[in-house]
């Protein structure tokens, strides 16, 4: 019997999971798992509850993407109770996503990822953190703190509550936006987006010029994507679209969120508490085997990129086509994420800046009256992690008696769990392996910001 | 320069029943000392015999039982038992009296009530508590909750009395050595200023006369013993069965009269007024005790003419389904050897019917009997030919002889409202004639000054009660004294045979002192009739009086489970630690006081806001009378004469004169209440006159005497048809007399008009006296006159009734109808035609009239609704003002500090408005006549470290104590909290049992306290 | 020896603390299992107490009032009827048996009928068993 | 000198974790002078189970505090929370999940075992057992901390406010007692109050409260008194920025009470409902009142629902 390798936790990544890698008796890596070790369980605990309520629950299903789960379910509610919500009730929603974005990608790519770029990946386990880039890089670190904190600020003095909202509700939104908060959230806006076009230019000077070879062989495989897309234009699109399933070979399907049942299939492994989505329309079935893999599709912002027919604001769809002149499309590297994560970076603040600039934006008729009433209702929202959604059933009183989440990241467990092996597969041979290998290892699961 | 002759600041009250009590707590709180003369062993009279009370039916010893520990308690109160008036003399102000007190045998000071005697006595007599329904022994308490709960011995039946030698066992057990068989009669002397006579009533005996077979079926009972059988601590304990062979009751009737309006075989002429309620009552209360109980009342006319009453009438008529039949009974005889009753009586259609009965309730009426007659001559004064207490109808509580007053049902068959009504007024008008002697006589404690004791450990003393052997005789003291022993925070146990007596109060403030103890528990009976005494010790020895906590080992413990001595043992244990673990949390609690502004308002400038108005000036306080019209009088100006015939203009003018001379009224007329503020005691009211003008004026009470109005009918044809008039308007062409009048020869008065009926139901009460009063005067004035009376019932209650047989004598004719059937008015321009239904002849009737008067309800003023939201009083449902309690609190508001008189409470005749005018102002006279109010320090305290102001207990307090406050703090940010008004707040704890957060809580009553007490319980 | 049960019974100053005195005084016999905690009005109990009482060890709780319309404080008794209809489910939620507690009316002069109201409950719970506090709702 | 601190985190979803990072820009000399983190999971590599993932049992490094969120849900959590209990001098419970269960702990309502059941059961999964290998086992409830070990200091919140976790971490670097609230959300909620009586029934929030966004919210009345549940009077203040009314009452949102009960072993469900039947509000208007206890569903309050049988009333 070989030894087993647990990196245990994963570090610098949201929530519980571990990594063990099973050699054999050369030392070579016999297997690996990616353990996903929490389970809470918000799909039983929210039945009987009033759905209106449950916008206000599933929030805590992640504290880092809360907006996006409080916006899937106030949708998938608005659905179920049969209401629509007024057009600035709407757009409120979906500025606060979009400001959620803005600090999420910072927060991602510059606190969990960066120290791996920064600092090296075989810098000091006690230096490689963002504390070493307040140490090593006292100026970027204090940009950067300051550009996540500014979009968090953001969305607290508007919507009262950054992580954890409350301003989305059934019907619509709780408050509307003051004249002068529309101005100062403009101009807030213009700074989040210098800073997301310096963060471009940082990541191709720093990062990917230096690490695109290093990480070729690290976690690459080959799968589809899905994300959700502008339903006439085909545009990249986080709150309102129609989901796009694409097939490694670059052919896809276009599905509305509430058939997502005949495409996306759930499957369960006995080492995970994560359950893993795959596209059961292809009919080929479930794999996670590298080389042969089945029904195997990534979510999240390379999905996105991949999936979209284009970006319609000017300065992200500029560093989509240079993207996609560099990688092609779809790109499979999974280093990409970065790279996709920047340009979405840049994205959302191009077009909050577009949506605080219409007229309707300060009208105050935010909320349609909902009655609570029997009926099914599917909300999907792009949340940095993938596409998310919750499916809602509510009986007469408007309780919930039925509940299905596929939460973002889920969507890339069968992709990370394969992409640990085949870097884990390809860095550890003969038993020789090292804090800077098992690093690169994590790194792999990084870059899809679990 | 004259001089006054002295008056004397102490009272005498003879009667220690409901009325007597109220005249006493009264004058005791006004300043005055009274000596309550009972004859018999315990005050409480005949209240304390009800089981319920109606129209609330509630239970009547639940409420006067209050009333009689806190006359018990009364400083200024010696209640007097065993004792009847044997002489006065001196003069009106100064009055020597001579009291005779029967012996009672066993001593007041050591007995401790704890009934081993009774057990132990082998006579057995009826109880005349019990109305001869039950039994008792020769020793024996007059009823559980007696005041004074003492032992008495009947020396008729005592067979150690009767034979000394014969038995004694009640001494031999007594371990409180309380049994004197040599006690004697004894003779006190006594200087009053004034007397009241309060001696109340006995119910009609119907066995002289053999009413209806009393006293031969046994099955025929009065209405005071079906109280009895109906009392959960009557004989049967509430079951209702047949005297003669204990078979469950299903059917019974009430037969109404007995004893009241009939001169023929009870020789009592006027009616007793309570009887068709009390019926009424029993009927209800016997319905709801036996499910498909059927119950039937036999009457003349249902006289339901108080408040609430009519509402209670149809309830049990039409929900709970006793049937009400109209009928004069013709016999009442045995069927078969069982027991069974049957009745025969002629219905309303003529005919002969035959019922049969379970049980037969003779409704005996009130009247005074012999011995009272021979205390009036005693006295010397004046009574009526009904042989009740004679009075004006403007001086409802003065009898004859000046400083003499009188209340209650010695001076007029009445219920329990109008009678402690009766008692605060005969104390207003005591109070106004001994004013100059106010305060002379009180006696006040003082006290050592208070150890500080907070900020010290706890050092609890325990003192264990053998109560004699009530107690020890069944539990292990010693054990229990041991486990104490062991409690925290406990330095001192100590056993003591009698904790409650005379000695062991020094022997526990001895401890206190010596051994430094700041928290005391004692293992005795029940807090409620004895915490205020070891208060009082606490005070003695220096400590805060409210550091001690009873632990109820006798009551709760010993008596309960005399069978298992272990257990009582173990339980005694517990509640000791539960005593001890609320005493550690216990905090010294200042009284509170509240500096109270002797003055008054009075909002009404009717009869009876003058007559309070009045009162209160001749009291010495100043009066603020606010009148919104320009004249004085309010509706008395209406009337011409009062039912005993007293002429109204000129006893109101005479009363204005006073009240515009008295330099203590300060009259604001043509001027309203727009504004409150503040709390008995201290009210702050805006008044605004006709200009506009506003001005506030500061009070320590408030009466409210707005008085009421005229139904303005529009049944009748009275606005269509022009000799179809109301009463009021009848008065006034009558006195002019306009021609269609003095020409008339046939008149209709049409009663409840606006009363009685689905819109307002309830009864006006003047109006069947006063309807009769004008058809007599048309009557005088030519016989020949026709008058006819169409009336639903008369209701000339009490000795009204003699208007009503004269009446009928004189040829005034009566015609019932019923709502169902309502005359109808029509006219052809010429004569009016007036139809209805003959009940008696059975057939429809048609009366052509010259004149219909209507006697048209009275009717609340809108303007009520105002005055109830500024000073927070409910008002009931036809907009009259709500009273405190409808039986014991008749003038006071559920607001401190305000009262009620007049027909802003409830339609009523000029003596029942200043009988209730007069009894505002002696209520009132309780808070006036101190400087400060001092109160119960279990109040709700607010804790500033946790109350956040959120409001939830605004609205659950039942007294608007508290209100919310923001203060400026903390930067920035107001801060809110609730701040408790200790004056309104009266320590019931309903927002402690609300507030989320402790934010506040009871002193002494703490969620602590009680939560520790329940850990306490719980620990094995 | 069997199961004796620990019943806690708030009784109301004015009323059944009243009748409990009066049941001595009358000599009436009722199971010593009852723990009387006097309140001033029935509405002053919090429900932290009863959970609070439950959870301490009482098998069972019962808070005890003037008759509706009787109370010494207007309403008290209203109060304290609809915070019970609310603990009686919140009991259920908690996971107790909702017998364990009750509530109830006795005037001052009804020592049988609190009497009786003691010997019940403490048949019931009795009858019931002890509260499992690992376990209270019995399952 | 800087204190030596661990994080850790259980059965959470860290937004505790970004609450720390919006203390914004103090976090920069907080994190750099006063404390020396030496394992947080979330930001930095320090392995429980030693770097080279070699060891077996789990290793927290010795520290003068340690700052734990999450409730505790399995073994694993349970493991983590005894080895901090271990090697920290002071232990502080972060956010209401660790202090009273917080949400995860509405698991209690069903049951957790059955609870996880029941996700791997929905109709969209492939069918499949409970997964067991290499996963912790789920323990019987979700617990707060303070049910399994010692708990120093308490801030709850869901998030905790940023301004007051600040507030502890320099307390407890300067060697002082933190300053935290100990009133309710009321206290810090500046509507305007007139009393609940009005209220008969509690409404569910379909509609947005009567506001006028242009007014301060001192202008709004109370929206327990506008009929909707809020829950501000049985929750702990400390939502609130400075000088700003509760986070959710702000936005016009009645509160939900994320920060738990007022005093620590308080009941918000029973407190609610006795607030809200004692002022005469029918308590069975509220939907879902086991809802009330979403964030504190710990320490035993939420409980299975029994099934048992009826008993005959007597």
């Amino acid at each position: 019997m070989g030894k087993v390798i647990q990196i245990s936790p994963i570090t610098r990544i949201e929530g519980h999971a571990k990594i063990a890698i099973h050699l054999d008796d050369r030392g070579d890596v016999r297997d690996t798992f990616l353990h996903i070790t929490s389970l809470r369980g918000f799909e039983k605990f929210v039945e009987g509850r009033p759905a209106e309520e449950i916008p206000r629950i599933v929030t805590r299903i992640c504290g880092i993407c809360p907006w996006m789960h409080h916006l899937a379910a106030s949708k998938a509610v608005d659905a179920a109770f049969g209401v629509t919500p007024p057009p600035a009730g709407s757009l409120l929603r979906e500025i606060c996503q979009l400001l959620a974005h803005i600090s999420d990608k910072i927060l991602h790519f510059f606190f969990l990822a960066a120290p791996d770029f920064v600092l090296g990946p075989d810098a000091d386990y006690s230096v490689r953190n963002v504390m070493g880039i307040v140490k090593a890089a006292p100026d970027l670190a204090a940009r950067i703190v300051k550009m996540r904190q500014l979009g968090q600020m953001m969305l607290e003095r508007f919507a009262g509550r950054a992580i954890h909202p409350v301003a989305g509700v059934v019907g619509g939104f709780s408050r509307p936006m003051l004249e002068q908060e529309r101005q100062e959230l403009l101009r807030d806006a213009g700074t989040l987006l210098d800073f997301s076009c310096y963060a471009l230019d940082f990541a191709k000077d720093t990062v990917f010029a230096k690490y695109m070879d290093v990480f070729q062989e690290m976690g690459t495989i080959t799968t589809g994507f899905l994300g959700t897309v502008d339903r006439t234009s085909g545009a990249l699109r986080l709150y309102d679209g129609r989901q796009r399933l694409m097939k490694a070979d670059g052919s896809c399907t276009n599905f509305e969120g509430d058939s997502y049942t005949d495409h996306i299939g759930e499957h369960v492994e006995a080492w995970s508490f994560g359950k893993m989505p795959y596209a059961k329309s292809w009919q080929e079935g479930f794999s996670l085997d590298p080389a042969a893999p089945a029904g195997i599709y990534r979510a999240n912002t390379l999905a996105r990129i991949n999936v979209c027919d284009g970006i319609s604001t000017p300065r992200a769809q500029a560093a989509l086509e240079e993207f996609r002149m560099a990688f092609g499309r779809p790109a499979q590297q999974t280093i990409l994420y970065h790279y996709a994560r920047l340009i979405e970076l840049i994205y959302v603040c191009e077009r909050v800046m577009e949506l605080l600039q219409r007229p309707e934006v300060t009208d105050t008729r935010i909320r349609a009256e909902a009655g609570p009433k029997a009926g099914r209702g599917v909300g999907i929202v792009e949340a940095p992690r993938g596409t998310l959604i919750h499916d809602y059933t509510t009986d007469r009183n408007g309780c919930i008696t039925k509940a299905n989440l596929i939460v973002g990241t889920t969507h890339n467990i069968a992709p990370m769990h394969m992409s640990v092996k085949q870097a884990a597969t390809s860095l550890i041979r003969g038993g020789v392996y090292d804090q800077g290998i098992l690093n690169r290892i994590e790194m792999a699961v990084r870059a899809y910001d679990p | 320069m004259i001089l006054e002759s002295r008056k004397i600041g102490s009272v005498m009250v003879v009667g220690g029943g409901v009325t007597g009590i109220q005249a006493a707590l009264d004058l005791a709180d006004a300043g005055y000392f009274v000596y309550l003369i009972e004859k018999s062993g315990a005050i409480g009279g005949a209240m304390a015999q009800l089981d319920k009370t109606f129209p609330t039916n509630d239970c009547a010893m639940c409420i006067i039982a209050p009333k009689l520990v806190e006359c018990g308690r009364n400083l200024n109160i010696r209640i007097m038992t065993l004792s009847e008036l044997a002489g006065i003399s001196g003069t009106a102000g100064n009055f020597t009296v001579t009291v005779k007190e029967q012996p009672r045998f066993v001593d007041l000071d050591k007995c401790i009530s704890c009934g081993l005697c009774a057990e132990k006595c082998p006579k057995n007599v009826p109880d005349a508590y019990n109305a001869g329904t039950g039994r008792r022994k020769a020793i024996f308490l007059k009823y559980p909750q007696a005041v004074p709960l003492k032992y008495q011995i009947d020396a008729e039946s005592c067979l150690q009395l009767k034979r000394p030698g014969s038995c004694g066992l009640c001494e031999t057990v007594c371990d409180a050595a309380a049994i004197n068989f040599a006690d004697t009669e004894k003779t006190h002397t006594l200087s009053v200023g004034a007397l009241v006579l309060a001696p109340g009533f006995e119910p009609f005996d119907p066995e002289p006369a053999g009413i209806w077979g009393f006293g031969k079926f046994p099955n025929v009972i009065t209405s005071l013993q079906l109280e009895r059988y109906l009392s959960a601590t009557g004989p049967t304990e509430g079951n209702l069965a047949r005297p003669s062979d204990g078979k469950p009751v299903r059917r019974i009737a009430f037969l109404q009269c007995v004893g009241s309006r009939d001169e023929n075989k009870c020789g009592k002429g006027y009616c007793s007024s309570i009887c068709c309620m009390a019926a009424i009552k029993g009927a209800s209360v016997a319905k709801e005790h036996v499910p498909g109980l059927a119950a039937a009342i036999f009457y003349m006319d249902m006289r339901t003419h108080g408040k609430g009453f009519d509402q209670y009438y149809e309830k049990a008529k039409n929900e709970l389904g006793v049937r009400f039949v109209r009928c004069r009974v013709h016999g009442v005889e045995p069927q078969g050897k069982n027991g069974d009753l049957r009745l025969r009586y002629i219905n309303e259609q003529g005919r002969q019917v035959e019922e049969y009965y379970d049980m037969v309730v003779l409704s005996v009426g009130l009247g005074t009997p012999a011995n009272m007659l021979d205390m009036a001559d005693l006295v010397g004064i004046q009574m009526t030919p009904s042989n009740f207490a004679a009075t004006s109808d403007f001086s409802p509580v003065a009898t004859s002889k000046e400083g003499v007053f009188t209340c209650g049902t010695f001076a007029g068959p009445k219920d329990i409202p109008q009678s402690v009504i009766e008692g605060s007024a005969a104390a207003a008008a005591v109070a106004g004639f001994l004013a100059p002697a106010r305060g002379e006589m009180v006696r006040k404690l003082s006290w050592p000054q208070e150890r500080e004791v907070r900020g010290e450990p706890a050092r609890t003393g325990i003192f264990i009660c053998h109560c004699g052997s009530n107690i020890a005789g069944l539990i292990d003291v010693v054990a229990v004294e041991r486990y104490a022993a062991t409690l925290a925070g406990v330095v001192h146990v100590q056993r003591n045979i009698f904790a409650c007596s005379e000695d062991t109060q020094q022997v526990l403030i001895n401890a206190i002192r010596e051994k430094g103890l700041n928290r005391i528990v004692i293992a005795a009976c029940t807090p409620r009739t004895h915490e205020y005494l070891f208060r009082a010790t606490l005070r003695a020895a220096g400590l805060n009086e409210y550091m001690v906590e009873i632990a109820n080992i006798r009551n709760h413990t010993s008596w309960v489970h005399p069978g298992n001595p272990q257990a009582a043992t173990a339980k005694a244990c517990d509640l000791v630690r539960m005593a001890v673990a609320k005493i550690a949390l216990s905090v010294p609690l200042a009284p509170i006081t509240v500096p109270i502004i002797q003055k008054g308002l009075v909002i009404g400038g009717g009869l009876a806001g003058l007559t309070a108005a009045l009162s209160l000036a001749e009291q010495g306080f100043t009066v603020h009378l606010v009148e919104k019209t320009n004249r004085l009088g309010g509706n008395s100006l209406n009337l011409k004469h009062t039912y005993t015939g007293e002429h109204v203009p000129m006893k109101v003018a005479k009363l204005i004169d006073r009240v515009l001379v008295n330099e203590h009224i300060i009259l604001h007329s043509e001027t309203v209440v727009s504004g409150v503020e503040g709390h008995v005691g201290n009210f702050k009211t805006t008044l605004k006159n006709a200009n506009g003008r506003s001005r506030t004026v500061e009070h320590g009470i408030g009466i409210v005497a707005t008085g009421g109005k005229i139904y303005a009918p529009d049944e009748y044809g009275y606005k269509t048809i022009q000799r179809v008039v109301t009463s009021l308007e009848f008065d006034k062409l009558h006195d002019l007399k306009e021609t269609h009048v003095k020409r008339g020869k046939s008149f209709v008065f049409i009663q409840c008009v606006g009363s009685r009926d689905e819109e307002r139901m309830y009864c006006s009460k003047v109006c069947c006296t006063h309807s009769v009063q004008s058809a007599i005067e048309l009557k005088r004035e030519d016989s020949s006159r026709n008058v006819y009376i169409l009336y639903r019932d008369m209701r000339t209650y009490g000795e009204r009734e003699s208007l009503y047989k004269k009446a009928r004598q004189m040829g005034v004719v009566f015609i019932n109808y019923e709502l169902h059937g309502k005359p109808r008015v029509t006219s052809n321009g010429k004569s009016i035609d007036v139809e209805l239904w003959d009940h008696v002849l059975h057939r429809p009737l048609l009366i052509k009239a010259d004149m219909v008067i209507l006697a048209a309800a009275i009717v609340a003023n809108r303007d009520a609704e105002n005055l109830a939201r500024l000073y927070k009083i409910p008002l009931e449902q036809n907009g009259f003002f709500q009273e405190a309690h409808a039986k014991l609190r008749p003038v006071d508001c559920t607001t401190d500090g305000m009262f009620v008189a007049g027909i802003a409470h409830y339609p009523k005749p000029v003596d029942e408005s200043v009988a209730q005018a007069l009894a505002a102002s002696a209520r009132a006279a309780t808070i006036l006549s101190r400087q400060e109010v001092t109160l119960d320090a279990i109040k709700a305290i607010v804790d500033p470290a946790f109350c956040d102001g959120c409001g939830l207990c605004i609205d659950v307090c039942p007294y608007h104590a508290i209100t919310l406050l923001e203060k400026a703090a903390k930067g920035a940010q107001a801060v809110k909290i609730v701040v408790v008004n200790e004056a309104q707040c009266k320590g019931c704890g309903l927002c402690q049992g609300t507030c989320p957060k402790r934010g506040v809580s009871i002193a002494g009553f703490t969620l602590d306290q009680l939560r520790d007490q329940v850990r306490a319980a719980l620990q094995a | 020896m069997g199961f004796e049960p620990k019943i806690i019974a708030f009784c109301c100053n004015w009323c059944s603390y009243a009748a409990a005195d009066l049941a001595g005084t009358s000599r009436i016999q009722y199971p010593h299992n009852v723990r009387i905690i006097r309140v001033m009005c029935s509405g002053m109990v919090h429900p932290e107490l009863v959970l609070d009482a439950l959870s301490h060890g009482a098998d069972g709780v019962m808070v005890i009032g003037c008759h509706l319309g009787e109370c010494h404080y207007q309403d008290g008794n209203h109060k304290a009827l609809a915070r019970s209809d609310m603990i009686t489910e919140l009991l259920d939620d908690m996971g107790y048996e909702n017998e364990r507690y009750s509530i109830s009316w006795v005037s001052s002069s009804e020592p049988d009928r609190l009497a009786r109201a003691f010997t019940n409950m403490t048949e019931r719970i009795r009858k019931m068993g002890p509260v499992d506090l690992q376990n209270p709702a019995g399952q | 000198m800087a204190v030596r601190a661990v994080l850790e985190w259980l059965n959470s979803c860290s937004g505790c974790e970004i609450a720390i990072l919006n203390i914004g820009e103090a976090l920069i000399p907080l994190v750099s002078e006063h404390l020396d983190i030496v394992h947080a999971p979330i930001l930095m590599d320090h392995k429980c189970l030693g770097q080279c993932g070699e060891g077996s049992e789990i290793e927290i490094p010795e520290a003068d505090i340690g700052i734990v969120s999450g409730g505790v849900a399995n073994t694993e959590h349970l493991e983590v929370l005894l080895a901090m209990r271990e090697k920290c001098r002071l232990l502080i419970a972060l956010g209401t999940c660790a202090t009273h269960g917080g949400i995860p702990a509405l698991m209690n309502g069903q049951g957790l075992g059955e609870g996880i059941k029941g996700v791997f059961a929905t109709s969209g999964t492939d069918p499949c057992s409970v997964p067991d290998v290499g996963v912790p086992a789920a323990l019987d409830r979700v617990y707060a901390c303070d049910e399994k070990v010692r708990i120093d200091l308490f801030l709850p919140g869901c998030p905790p406010n940023p301004a007051l976790i600040a507030e502890v971490l320099t307390a407890v670097a300067q060697g002082r007692d933190p300053v935290q609230p100990g009133k309710s959300v009321c206290d810090t909620c500046q509507v305007l109050r007139e009393g609940k009586g009005a209220v008969s029934k509690v409404r569910r929030f379909l509609v947005n409260a009567d506001y006028n966004a242009e007014e301060p919210v001192q202008r709004m009345r109370c929206l327990l008194e506008q009929g909707f549940m809020c829950m501000g009077p049985v929750t702990a203040a400390g939502c609130a920025a400075a000088g700003l009314p509760p986070s959710c009452i702000r936005v016009g949102v009645p509160c939900r009470g994320c920060f738990g009960p007022v005093r620590r072993d308080g009941n918000q469900m029973l407190d609610m409902m006795n607030a809200l039947a004692s002022n005469g509000i029918d308590f069975k208007s509220v939907v879902d009142r086991r809802s009330l206890l979403r964030f504190s569903g710990a320490h035993g309050l939420l409980r299975q629902i029994r099934t048992r049988p009826v008993r005959e009333r007597g």
